[in-house]
């Protein structure tokens, strides 16, 4: 939090001008060498559909030098498994809860399964809606809920765009290799996500 | 030339202002339609007349086609109801008898009127006008004040100076372009490129108002200064600086008590 | 055939048409390269998408189908009215805007004079027209293009638009004060008023190029040109981040098209004056055998050539600043107008009045000219950076009256000086 | 008033009861579990214990006890000087958090407590963050001990006010405490289920989230749920409740403290009985019809459509064969705009009340019981508002008829237009007689919930709303003007009754209660001000 002591007034609004900044053409003259030279350096324009940004999994994640990294972004989400292969959400609905964008809607059931109480029979999250906020990541207690890195998210209906829980786990699916983010595990949580997760294979009837 | 021509034109010039007259914005029935075709008659037979009576010339055409679009330009800076559209059709007149003049071969004239009328002043016009509503709504705006003792006067006066020019051929003296093209084409065999002949009349016009009418360019000179003088005096009044009786309120936050963050 | 071609004023039909055509394609690349500079200052790429028809396997010319692309755009844009606008004055004000700045073409020399037929005869004058008010001509039709502008700002019927046109209209007066200073100093030092002796004042006998003798005036008139063509950082009429777009807000497809064809139009024509004005027109500098009197065809087309090579670095220059500058705020810009720009014009007028009287302009030799002209225009300079030093510091009379803003204590500031440290 | 210093604050309190109870009224936040003051006190839970000024036994010289005192079970006495903020009880009170948490899963966030379980509660304000224990969590079994009820045993803090309530107020005894010590359950007895009438309060009763609901089970989050006032429409005894709804869909009824009325209590019955309103039979849209056509007019033409076929009816019938049935489900608003309704166009209109199912005898919990020893009393006249009819009929002072006798006139033709109010939950309420005789009615404008014959006959089809939509008063079995408020839109399309019948009595803008009651207390008197009848409950689980 800013607190007083962290802002400094420069008390300086009127300060003199020396004469060559009040004549205006030595100060253009730098500006203008400076864009000229800007003309000459190296572009740093990813040619898209040919170049991609990609996460960068070792070194410094913080460099704010990697220009070409894509690994403080957050995508679209995937639902975890755990490593039985089964959607690790237990439907604690406190991703709804702190989804600010009112875009997460769970239905929650009892669990087929004898060592869960509860599991989402339907989860659905609308990707337009959403607005990559993170939170529902953050508020999630097994680290189910994720932010992948993936960030060509197109789709061609409003439908399309609505994820449902089949479509969240096969995102896991294909992501699975990479864990985003790295964030401190709240809870201990086992079996999620990990870097050296094996995938999973997809069992269709435990949706 | 005919004896009774200068009554016919006065007769003409009294159909147009009967057509101004008409034409006129007013507050109820609106009469512009038979105006603008009583004026645009006594145009047309206007144009007739002198077309009958003046002496066959180059770019008469031209001289025709300017002069009846600065008079029906003329007749709608005084009848339009909108003012942007009356200073627009002023700048057509100025555009007008700016061509006028260059076929009289004032080309400097031309121009001059075009940069200090069209350029400036009429500008200035469109500048203020434009701070004023879009829609001819105001009162003041749509009816016109004193039309017939305006028209009277103005016509009055046009007639008087008609008289006066009434006799005077109406054919122009041939232009500094043609006065090359002539040297280009004519029996001119140079074997070099044209020599600039002919000064124009902007070396001529220098040269007059530089010798013969120095006094009164620098009476004008010294008189638009004082004039500037005189305005900067009157707009450079100082507004007093207040100063805030509590140094802790500046006065740029009268009124902002809330803290920045 | 040939013959034909002979007639000046058949030829200068000629002229116009291709003259159009090349200015219309210049303005097209115009908008291209805008972009595409503004990408390289930026570190990018710019448009590199758009090719020929997939022409040679797809590939891309450097997206230099990308202005076709544009206008195909504009064209096939839906043409919209605003419901309240004043709609034939918004329908005008584009086709005035364009008109205005397109007609300045005609009294450019574009290479001097051309001999068709090399029979040693000069047939005709490669520029539309040479009236011996040719300057004045300029002036005349730059103070025309105001109107485009204003009366598409107030027939929009919006609030952004009408400051546009307001900014523009006091900005286009302001500015063509010193403009017209600028243009007399030329015609002082060359004694003429015609653009093709204006040339020829710059090549022949003693003559140099205007811009060694009046640097001072050449700076004025490309200046005020930036803000006659409301170019950044005098883009005051359009102001994006205020204005939405100024006076074209409500504009769109062909019509909006219309008003950045005549910015790019006006711009092209004002380099090509500063060209023939300061930069000795088509002339080749320090090569023989591309004078005056060279006058076969392709002695003409190199020097159109010339001309044009100079008009692209001019127009380089007018991109290059607006992807430097920031735009200036309102009273800065008159202030620069009022007490920085006429003050110069009025003693470089003076200057060249002096020089006049000492008929340094009539000399044979450059050298006098070179003097005077440096000299003059250095003490010019010296009394204007006098004036500015010795004015106040330009603060507005809101500012003046603004202390600095601290509601925390007074203990709290720190001077100037220590701020990299407590950063 | 007797005066107590609770932490050097003076507090009156009411006499009799425990020093807890008196904290707990002056707004003191005292933690507690196995205290409830509609059952006896057990002191289990230790955690309202507190310190207490004494005599020594020696000097006679006034201090503080040495020990704890738990505050649930010592009667407060004027004069007596107690705290809850020293550090002894403080600590002791972290101790006894923390043994709760023992054996307690952190599975808070698949709970269906969280968001109002006390345990959580306590945990945040009085707990520890750390647990000490190393060994392993104990894990209990889950239950099913009834057909509505679960027991997860592992989330239990034996406060036993489950089994209390089964002992003392249902009187049934279900439930009971198995085994001893850390291993303790509650549990049912073999092949007992926990099944009485008002079983549904020891989910209520229940800090954590033991006892668990199956109809709300996994349904919200409760944190989701917005709450209204209302009272339960199963039976004539007005019990006050409270209508938890998320995104205008209800989900549970919770029972309100309703002093002298149902306390703490609310039956089955009415807790699960209100799955009526989410049917999707029901009636959402106006419906005319003429002769064998039906169309659906737009609601703003509603008013004017009925006023025109009443009016003209009266001129071509008169008003002498018109009768209005006002349903006991309406509120006594809705009741009175219809009838002023009804008078205005025909002065000699007859009232009927519509049909009151009454089923069996009142039910006193504990069974048996009479007088003070009655804890809970299920009413056998199922219809909240008879009472109320009965009032603004005898105000309008028209004629009026029993249900029956009504019917029997419709059969021998001497009725010739007919407003009929339903509303009922179930759609069979119409009698066989009058879904009969319905033919011989000029004019039949039918009110209801549901399609019946009578709405399928009807001139003018109209729907009614379920009482989580509506809004006013009841008037209970005793006479009990109990106001109420909507807790959910009507469903797509639907109007409110009480808005439509408020702009066809002819009365602009938007109905509310308050407005209606006022219009209605120029006349009478009793509902001029109607309040809550209970205050907001003190006492939160």
């Amino acid at each position: 939090m800013i607190t007083e002591d962290d802002i400094i007034i420069v008390d300086d609004m009127r300060r003199d001008m020396s004469l060559t900044e009040r004549f205006y053409l030595p100060q253009i003259a730098q500006g203008l060498s400076v864009t000229l030279r800007r003309m000459f350096t190296k572009r740093v324009t990813l040619q898209y559909p040919e170049m991609r940004r990609e996460p960068k999994l070792e070194g410094d994640l913080t460099d704010p030098h990697s220009q070409l990294n894509a690994s403080r972004y957050r995508g679209v989400h995937r639902l975890n498994r755990d490593p039985d292969g089964r959607v690790a959400c237990v439907a604690c609905f406190m991703c709804e809860t702190a989804c600010p964008a009112h875009c997460i809607h769970i239905d929650a059931a009892e669990s087929p399964w004898p060592d869960r109480e509860k599991y989402p029979a339907k989860f659905d999250i609308d990707e337009l809606r959403c607005i990559y906020c993170g939170m529902c990541e953050e508020a999630c207690p097994v680290d189910a809920i994720e932010l992948t890195y993936e960030y060509d998210l197109v789709g061609n209906t409003r439908n399309e765009m609505i994820f449902d829980k089949g479509k969240l786990l096969e995102v896991f699916d294909e992501t699975c290799q990479i864990k985003p983010r790295r964030n401190p595990r709240i809870t201990g949580y086992a079996g999620t996500g990990s870097p050296d997760h094996q995938p999973a294979r997809p069992t269709g009837e435990q949706h | 030339m005919n004896a009774s021509l200068p009554y016919l034109i006065y007769a003409l010039f009294a159909v147009g202002g009967a057509g101004i007259y008409l034409a006129l914005p007013r507050s109820g029935r609106s009469t512009a339609v038979p105006g603008s075709i009583l004026g645009l008659a006594a145009v047309g037979m206007f144009v007739a007349v002198v077309a009958k009576y003046a002496l066959p010339s180059e770019g008469a055409g031209f001289s025709y086609l300017f002069s009846a679009m600065a008079l029906i330009g003329a007749g709608r800076v005084v009848t339009h109801p909108k003012a942007v559209y009356c200073v627009l059709y002023f700048v057509l007149v100025i555009i007008s008898v700016s061509m006028l003049l260059v076929l009289q071969g004032a080309e400097f004239l031309a121009i001059a009127l075009i940069v200090v009328y069209a350029g400036a002043i009429l500008v200035t016009y469109a500048f203020v006008l434009m701070l004023s509503q879009q829609s001819a709504s105001v009162p003041g705006d749509v009816r016109s004040r004193e039309p017939f003792l305006a028209v009277l006067a103005g016509f009055f006066t046009m007639a008087c100076i008609a008289g006066q020019v009434g006799d005077l051929p109406l054919a122009a003296a041939p232009s500094s372009e043609q006065v090359i093209r002539l040297a280009q084409h004519g029996e001119a065999d140079q074997a070099v490129m044209p020599e600039m002949m002919v000064d124009g009349n902007t070396a001529a016009m220098g040269a007059a108002l530089m010798t013969k009418y120095v006094v009164t360019l620098e009476t004008t000179g010294v008189l638009l200064l004082v004039a500037l003088v005189g305005a900067m005096a009157v707009a450079k009044k100082r507004v007093p600086i207040e100063e805030s009786p509590d140094p802790e309120k500046p006065l740029g936050q009268v009124g902002r008590e809330a803290a920045p963050f | 055939m040939l013959d034909l071609l002979k007639n000046q004023l058949l030829f200068s039909g000629l002229l116009i048409a291709v003259l159009m055509g090349a200015i219309n394609l210049g303005v097209a690349y115009c908008t291209f390269y805008e972009r595409k500079i503004s990408a390289w200052i930026q570190n990018r790429e710019g448009p590199n998408r758009v090719g020929f028809f997939g022409l040679f396997w797809g590939f891309h010319f450097w997206g230099y189908g990308q202005p076709m692309a544009d206008g195909l755009k504009f064209l096939l844009k839906e043409e919209m009215i605003p419901d309240k606008a004043d709609k034939p004055l918004y329908v005008m004000a584009p086709a005035i805007s364009f008109i205005v700045s397109t007609i300045g073409i005609a009294v450019i020399p574009w290479g001097g004079y051309l001999d068709i037929d090399a029979d040693g005869i000069v047939d005709v004058a490669c520029q539309v027209a040479n009236p011996d008010i040719g300057l004045l001509y300029v002036l005349g039709v730059g103070s025309l293009g105001v109107y485009g502008v204003v009366l598409g700002a107030w027939a929009s019927n919006n609030k952004y638009s009408l400051f546009g046109g307001i900014r523009a209209a006091a900005q286009m007066l302001s500015y063509e004060i010193p403009l017209g200073l600028a243009i007399l100093v030329v015609v002082l030092s060359c004694g003429e008023v015609r653009l093709e002796n204006i040339v020829r004042a710059q090549i022949e006998g003693g003559g140099t190029w205007n811009v060694f003798v009046h640097p001072l005036a050449f700076f004025l008139l490309f200046v005020t040109q930036l803000a006659e063509t409301n170019r950044a950082p005098f883009d005051m009429a359009e102001s994006e981040q205020e204005l939405v777009g100024g006076f074209h807000t409500e504009y769109g497809a062909l019509k909006f098209a219309l008003f950045f064809l005549s910015e790019y139009t006006h711009m092209i024509i004002n380099s090509a004056f500063l060209c023939v004005l300061f930069l000795g027109g088509w002339h080749f500098p320090w090569i023989p055998g591309l004078g005056l009197e060279d006058t076969a065809w392709w002695a003409v087309l190199a020097k159109m050539a010339m001309l044009g090579t100079k008009i692209a670095g001019c127009v380089f220059v007018y991109m290059w600043i607006r992807w430097t500058l920031p735009r200036f705020r309102f009273d800065q810009l008159m202030r620069l107008a009022w007490k920085g720009l006429i003050p110069t014009g009025l003693g470089l007028v003076a200057l060249a009045v002096v020089m006049t009287y000492f008929g340094i302009p009539g000399s044979e030799s450059v050298w006098p000219k070179l003097i005077w002209g440096l000299g003059g225009n250095a003490a010019v300079l010296f009394m204007v950076v006098l004036v500015v030093g010795m004015s106040p510091a330009g603060v507005t009379g809101r500012q003046a009256n603004m202390p600095p803003i601290s509601l925390l204590s007074p203990a709290k500031r720190v001077p100037r000086a220590d701020q990299g440290t407590a950063n | 008033m007797p005066k107590i210093t609770i932490d050097e604050q003076e507090i009156e309190f009411a006499a009799g009861i425990p020093v807890l109870q008196a904290a707990l009224d002056a707004g003191l936040d005292i933690p507690h579990y196995c205290y409830h003051p509609g059952l006896t006190v057990v002191a289990s839970c230790r955690l309202c214990l507190m310190e207490m000024k004494m005599p020594h036994p020696k000097s006679g010289e006034l201090g503080w006890a040495p020990k704890l005192f738990p505050s649930c079970q010592t009667p407060a006495r004027d004069g007596m000087v107690v705290r809850f903020n020293s550090e002894t009880v403080v600590t002791g009170r972290e101790r006894c958090m923390e043994y709760f948490l023992l054996n307690h899963p952190l599975d808070c966030p698949v709970c269906d407590q969280a968001g109002e379980c006390s345990l959580q509660d306590y945990s945040y304000k009085f707990g520890k963050p750390e647990s000490r224990m190393v060994d392993p969590k104990l894990v209990m079994p889950k239950k099913d001990i009834g057909p509505q009820t679960l027991l997860y045993s592992d989330r239990c803090v034996m406060c036993t006010r489950c089994v209390r309530f089964t002992k003392e107020v249902s009187g049934t005894s279900e439930l009971c405490i198995t085994n001893r010590g850390t291993n303790s359950e509650i549990d049912v007895f073999p092949g007992k289920p926990l099944d009485n009438p008002i079983q549904g309060n020891v989910v209520d009763l229940c800090p954590v989230g033991a006892l668990l609901d199956k109809d709300f089970l996994f349904k919200q989050r409760v944190w989701f749920l917005q709450s209204a006032p209302s009272i339960c429409p199963g039976c004539s005894a007005g019990c006050a409740i409270r209508v938890d709804a998320n995104d205008d869909i209800v989900y549970r009824l919770k029972p309100r403290f309703n002093p002298g009325v149902n306390d703490w209590w609310m039956c089955d019955e009415g807790r699960f009985g209100w799955k009526y309103a989410l049917s999707d039979e029901r009636i959402t849209t106006p419906r005319l019809r003429r002769g064998s056509s039906t169309k659906t007019p737009k609601w703003e033409d509603v008013s004017e459509i009925l006023q025109y076929r009443f009016s003209q009816h009266v001129d071509e019938h008169g008003s002498g064969g018109m009768v209005v049935v006002l349903s006991p489900m309406m509120s006594c608003e809705e009741a009175w705009l219809l009838l002023s309704f009804m008078l205005k166009v025909g002065p000699n209109v007859t009232a009927v009340i519509g049909p009151i199912l009454s089923v069996g005898e009142d039910q006193a919990f504990p069974a048996g019981s009479t007088g003070d020893e009655t804890k809970f009393i299920i009413r056998s006249e199922k219809a909240p508002n008879r009472r109320g009819l009965e009032m603004i009929i005898d105000q309008a002072g028209c004629e009026t008829l029993s249900f029956d006798e009504f019917v029997e006139s419709v059969g021998d033709g001497e009725v010739s237009a007919a407003w009929i109010v339903g509303g009922y939950p179930e759609k069979t309420w119409v009698p066989k007689a009058l879904e009969k005789a319905v033919g011989k009615l000029e004019l039949l404008v039918a009110q209801d919930l549901f399609e019946t014959k009578l709405t399928a006959a009807a001139a003018v089809t109209l729907p009614a709303c379920a009482f989580t939509e509506r809004a006013g008063c009841f008037v209970n079995h005793a006479g009990l003007i109990q106001p109420f408020e909507s807790a959910v839109a009507p469903p797509n399309g639907c109007h409110r009754d009480g808005q439509y019948l408020y702009e066809l009595a002819g009365y602009q803008g938007l109905y509310t209660p308050d407005r209606v009651r006022e219009l209605m207390a120029a006349t009478m008197s009793q509902f001029a001000d109607v309040r809550e009848a209970a205050p907001a409950p003190v006492h939160l689980h």
